[in-house]
């Protein structure tokens, strides 16, 4: 392995630089600035720099009712729309003591997991793109499609779908929606199985990734940071497992685990991830319930109690939270959505420090980052 | 790659920690949302979250609460196990026109960025803080736009 | 001897065979049948326009797949998403460095008029990208569909030449 | 030494793996629509942007400009007036403007609509070189189409949540469908 030492012995002078990456720069997936001193070839400090699409969703949360924010969840984190949408009704209804019904529960569950799995492919696709294959991201989108198919059928957008609704859903599901999941399952088993071969068995993936960029376990605690990265560092951490919510206790599935900590344990955690989303689908179908969608009694004008209400929720980039504050009146005093992507990035400085450039931006494309998710 | 095998789901523990001198009042966590409670001084704020990071706890998030009609800010810290179903909330009041906390920066540096946020939307300095410059905002942002007297 | 044959009958004769064009209709057939669109997404759009030029869609078709990290090899840029008043510079010199002649495609509602994150007080989005430099097509919705962004690049390509070459899809 | 061979050999395998899989691909179908020469068929549930419904009895809108969409809607981008006509008991719409250049789809209005009077459209390719053109008027929108064809058809009812035994058992998910028509 290549060190600092092979290159600038100690005794060289030492000469530093400063390069600018981003906003605009296609390895930062978006709007990210990162402003990195660089020792030749090393990186010495890479500051991120946030906040080119920040979009007042805070703000926007204390100047409209519960129902009217609903469209702006799914835009935090466009990729896993489902979850954030899933996470902001959900403290909702914990303040307002709404019973959702069982059938709405599962539905809920089953398109959160697809959505997270279509959520891991453009990682996948991106993140290889990143290192420099292109033709993954063709594969990744060609069945991430398919997913978009069935989600746009029942929900009427592919990507901010505003399905959920406060007590429950939009619209039920339809036979064709199930027939077409169960087809989708057994389509996609045998692909996460050519993925492997393809990729994630390639030496030059392999040579780009393992010993690359890692994380400790200290570090993901010190810093928040959730989702596979703390799972790719070795620490069991589900939200819907250490504070199950929604229909998730009634499913039996593995929280994968990777203890290297490295870039390609994150990208082995997301590629076991899927096999389990699609286990947790096949199980929300065969065990689905019958009975309405939508909770009795759903107030038209919905006033929270005063206090205080959290919910969170396992987005798939990690722990998505929503914190509201209410005074008792139509509209939220004060939303703050506490979102995975900023606490995974801001341990980014410490974790590049001394790797070369190269393998610092595989390292954040390990994060999976989504800009507006930062910057919300 | 073998995945673990998954912690059990503990029940929430409202005790868990309460050998330390900190002043927590258990929550209804189906009604709320967190198990633990617990208002502090400004100046106990950097001694409690010491002692939160020995018991293993992660930082989740920073934020802030304009109470305009009470004349102060809140600050809110929240943390949460990695094991264990339990989550902690851990808040402060400073005084609307002069809202100054210590950083805990220093024992959490996750918090570096949560606290630069804060600062932001509320204007509330973290004393301490080494680079508390706009972090959401355009560089050379004076306002603080979740203030509840914000006009822009 | 024969009489040679007028002008007129020989472009008739060879009509099926031969084409002929003035250099400009040529130039900009050539143009918009091979945009080279900047690598710059913002937000939820940049996903739509990614999925676009993924195998279904496959903006290929359309010579428009070459997408170029470097404003100075571009000459379409598809502002895709939220531009805030942080970002605003940012872009406005991308497009300054951008090559002329250029063009650019107002993908989404929010970069059309701001969209969705308009309010009244608020202080952060820019209220379309017009406010920045001129606009060729807008391609309204949140986020449109990537037939859309094909529509848009077809739209784009009548502008340029003057017509359509491609049959117009109703939708029901 | 030994590792480099071994290197070398995994190397070979990789690049071997990946030539068998490409070929495999290529004799699959295409998965490109040839989208100006056929185009996918909306799913029933598409949400474009909303339109007035006609009432299939009189023809007329159904709307009585309540303003219950223009109060949900989360970006202020419907504006809707209407007027007492002589005789008639009930308001009805005279004006109803959508700025589509605002709207997210979140279909917070066809929801607030107690009697589906607004729908949506299935305009899933919108695109023009000049803005005004998205912010429409669905009032004149609707008298035109009237003008057209002066009965509607029964409108389809997707427009309430409804449990999957009414729904009719027709393939939802987006197809390749007709060629469309060349112009």
């Amino acid at each position: 392995m290549i060190t600092k030492e092979v290159i600038s012995p100690p005794g060289a002078p030492n000469e530093t630089f400063v390069i600018n990456l981003g906003p605009q720069h296609p390895a930062t997936h978006g709007v990210l600035r990162v402003k990195i001193v660089m020792d030749g070839e090393y990186v010495v400090r890479a500051e991120p720099i946030c906040g080119y699409i920040h979009r007042m969703q805070e703000k926007m949360g204390e100047n409209r009712t519960y129902a009217q924010f609903l469209p702006n969840t799914s835009r935090i984190d466009y990729l896993s729309a489902m979850t954030y949408t899933h996470g902001f009704v959900g403290a909702v209804e914990r303040a307002a003591k709404l019973q959702v019904p069982p059938r709405a529960e599962y539905i809920r569950v089953i398109t959160s997991e697809m959505n997270r799995i279509s959520s891991h492919l453009v990682w996948w696709g991106a993140f290889l793109l990143d290192l420099g294959g292109f033709t993954p991201l063709l594969y990744a989108f060609d069945d991430r499609e398919k997913i978009l198919d069935l989600l746009e059928a029942i929900t009427g957008s592919r990507l901010t779908y505003s399905y959920y609704r406060i007590g429950g859903l939009y619209n039920d599901v339809d036979d064709d929606f199930i027939k077409g999941t169960r087809e989708f399952i057994a389509q996609m088993r045998p692909r996460l199985k050519m993925y492997r071969s393809l990729v994630t068995d390639n030496i030059i993936l392999r040579k780009r990734l393992i010993e690359i960029g890692p994380i400790s376990k200290e570090m993901c605690r010190k810093y928040g940071a959730t989702g596979p990265v703390i799972r790719g560092s070795g620490i069991p951490y589900d939200v819907r497992k250490v504070e199950p919510y929604s229909a998730y206790p009634e499913f039996d599935f593995l929280v994968p685990t990777c203890e290297e900590g490295d870039s390609m344990a994150r990208y082995l955690v997301r590629m076991e991830e899927m096999v389990q989303s699609l286990r947790i689908i096949e199980q929300a179908l065969d065990k689905l319930p019958s009975g309405p969608v939508m909770a009795e009694k759903v107030p038209r004008v919905l006033k929270l109690p005063a206090g205080d209400y959290c919910y969170a929720v396992e987005a798939a980039r990690g722990r998505f939270a929503v914190r509201i504050v209410s005074d008792n009146k139509e509209i939220p005093y004060r939303v703050k959505l506490r979102t995975p992507s900023l606490s995974n990035l801001s341990l980014f400085e410490e974790a590049s420090a001394g790797m070369l450039l190269p393998d610092a931006l595989a390292l954040m494309g390990s994060l999976d980052l989504v800009i507006p998710d930062i910057d919300r | 790659m073998e995945p673990a095998p998954t912690p059990p789901p503990s029940p929430a523990l409202p005790n868990a920690l309460a050998h330390l001198p900190i002043p927590f009042q258990a929550v209804d966590y189906a009604a709320k949302g967190y198990h633990l409670d617990a208002t502090v001084n400004p100046d106990q704020v950097v001694d409690v979250v010491s002692l939160l990071d020995k018991e293993g706890l992660a930082l989740d998030t920073i934020t802030g609460v304009d109470w305009m009609a009470q004349g102060q800010m809140e600050v809110v810290y929240d943390f949460f196990h990695l094991s264990k179903a339990l989550r902690v909330v851990v808040r402060t009041r400073v005084p609307r026109d002069n809202p100054e906390v210590p950083t805990i920066q220093k024992v959490f540096p996750g918090a570096n960025w949560h606290e630069r946020e804060t600062h932001d939307f509320f204007g509330i300095r973290f004393l301490g803080h080494p680079n508390l410059t706009p972090f959401l905002l355009p560089e050379d942002a004076t306002f603080h736009p979740l203030r509840k007297d914000f006009v822009s | 001897m024969e009489a040679p044959p007028d002008n007129a009958q020989l472009l008739s004769d060879c009509s099926p065979y031969v084409k002929f064009a003035k250099l400009d209709e040529m130039l900009a057939l050539g143009r918009a049948n091979s945009l080279w669109p900047l690598t710059f997404g913002l937000a939820c759009c940049a996903i739509e326009m990614m999925a676009a030029g993924a195998s279904r869609f496959d903006l290929s078709r359309f010579g428009a797949e070459v997408f170029r990290p470097s404003p100075r090899q571009a000459d379409l840029m598809i502002v895709a998403g939220t531009i805030n008043k942080k970002m605003a510079t940012a872009v406005k010199t991308l497009y300054d460095q951008m090559p002329e002649p250029k063009w650019v495609i107002a993908m989404g509602n929010c970069a059309i008029s701001g969209g969705p994150f308009v309010f009244p007080g608020q202080y952060a989005v820019v209220e379309g990208v017009e406010k920045l430099f001129p606009v060729d097509v807008f391609i309204p919705g949140c986020p449109p569909r990537p037939e859309a962004l094909i529509e848009g690049l077809l739209k784009l390509e009548e502008k340029l030449t003057g017509k359509r070459r491609w049959p117009v899809v109703k939708s029901e | 030494m030994k590792n480099s061979l071994k290197e070398i050999f995994t190397g070979f395998n990789s690049l071997v793996t990946g030539m068998r899989i490409t070929l495999g691909e290529f004799f699959k179908p295409i998965v490109t629509v040839q989208y100006p020469h056929e185009s996918l068929k909306m799913p029933k549930r598409f949400r474009g942007h909303i339109e007035l419904v006609r009432d299939p009895e009189t023809g007329k809108a159904i709307c009585f400009a309540c303003k219950l969409c223009e109060r949900a809607c989360p970006s202020d981008c419907i504006t809707v007036e209407g007027a007492k006509l002589d005789g008639a008991k009930k308001k009805s719409v005279t004006e109803y403007k959508l700025d589509f250049t605002k709207c997210s789809l979140c279909g917070s209005c066809v929801e607030a609509c107690r009697d589906n009077a607004i729908r949506y459209t299935h305009q899933y390719n919108l695109a023009s070189t000049n803005r005004e053109d998205f912010i429409m008027d669905l009032f004149k929108r609707m008298e035109d189409d009237a003008k057209a064809n002066p009965m509607p058809e029964t409108p389809k009812p997707e427009v309430a949540p409804q449990p999957p035994a009414n729904e009719a058992p027709k393939a939802e998910q987006p197809q390749p469908a007709a060629p469309a028509q060349p112009n």
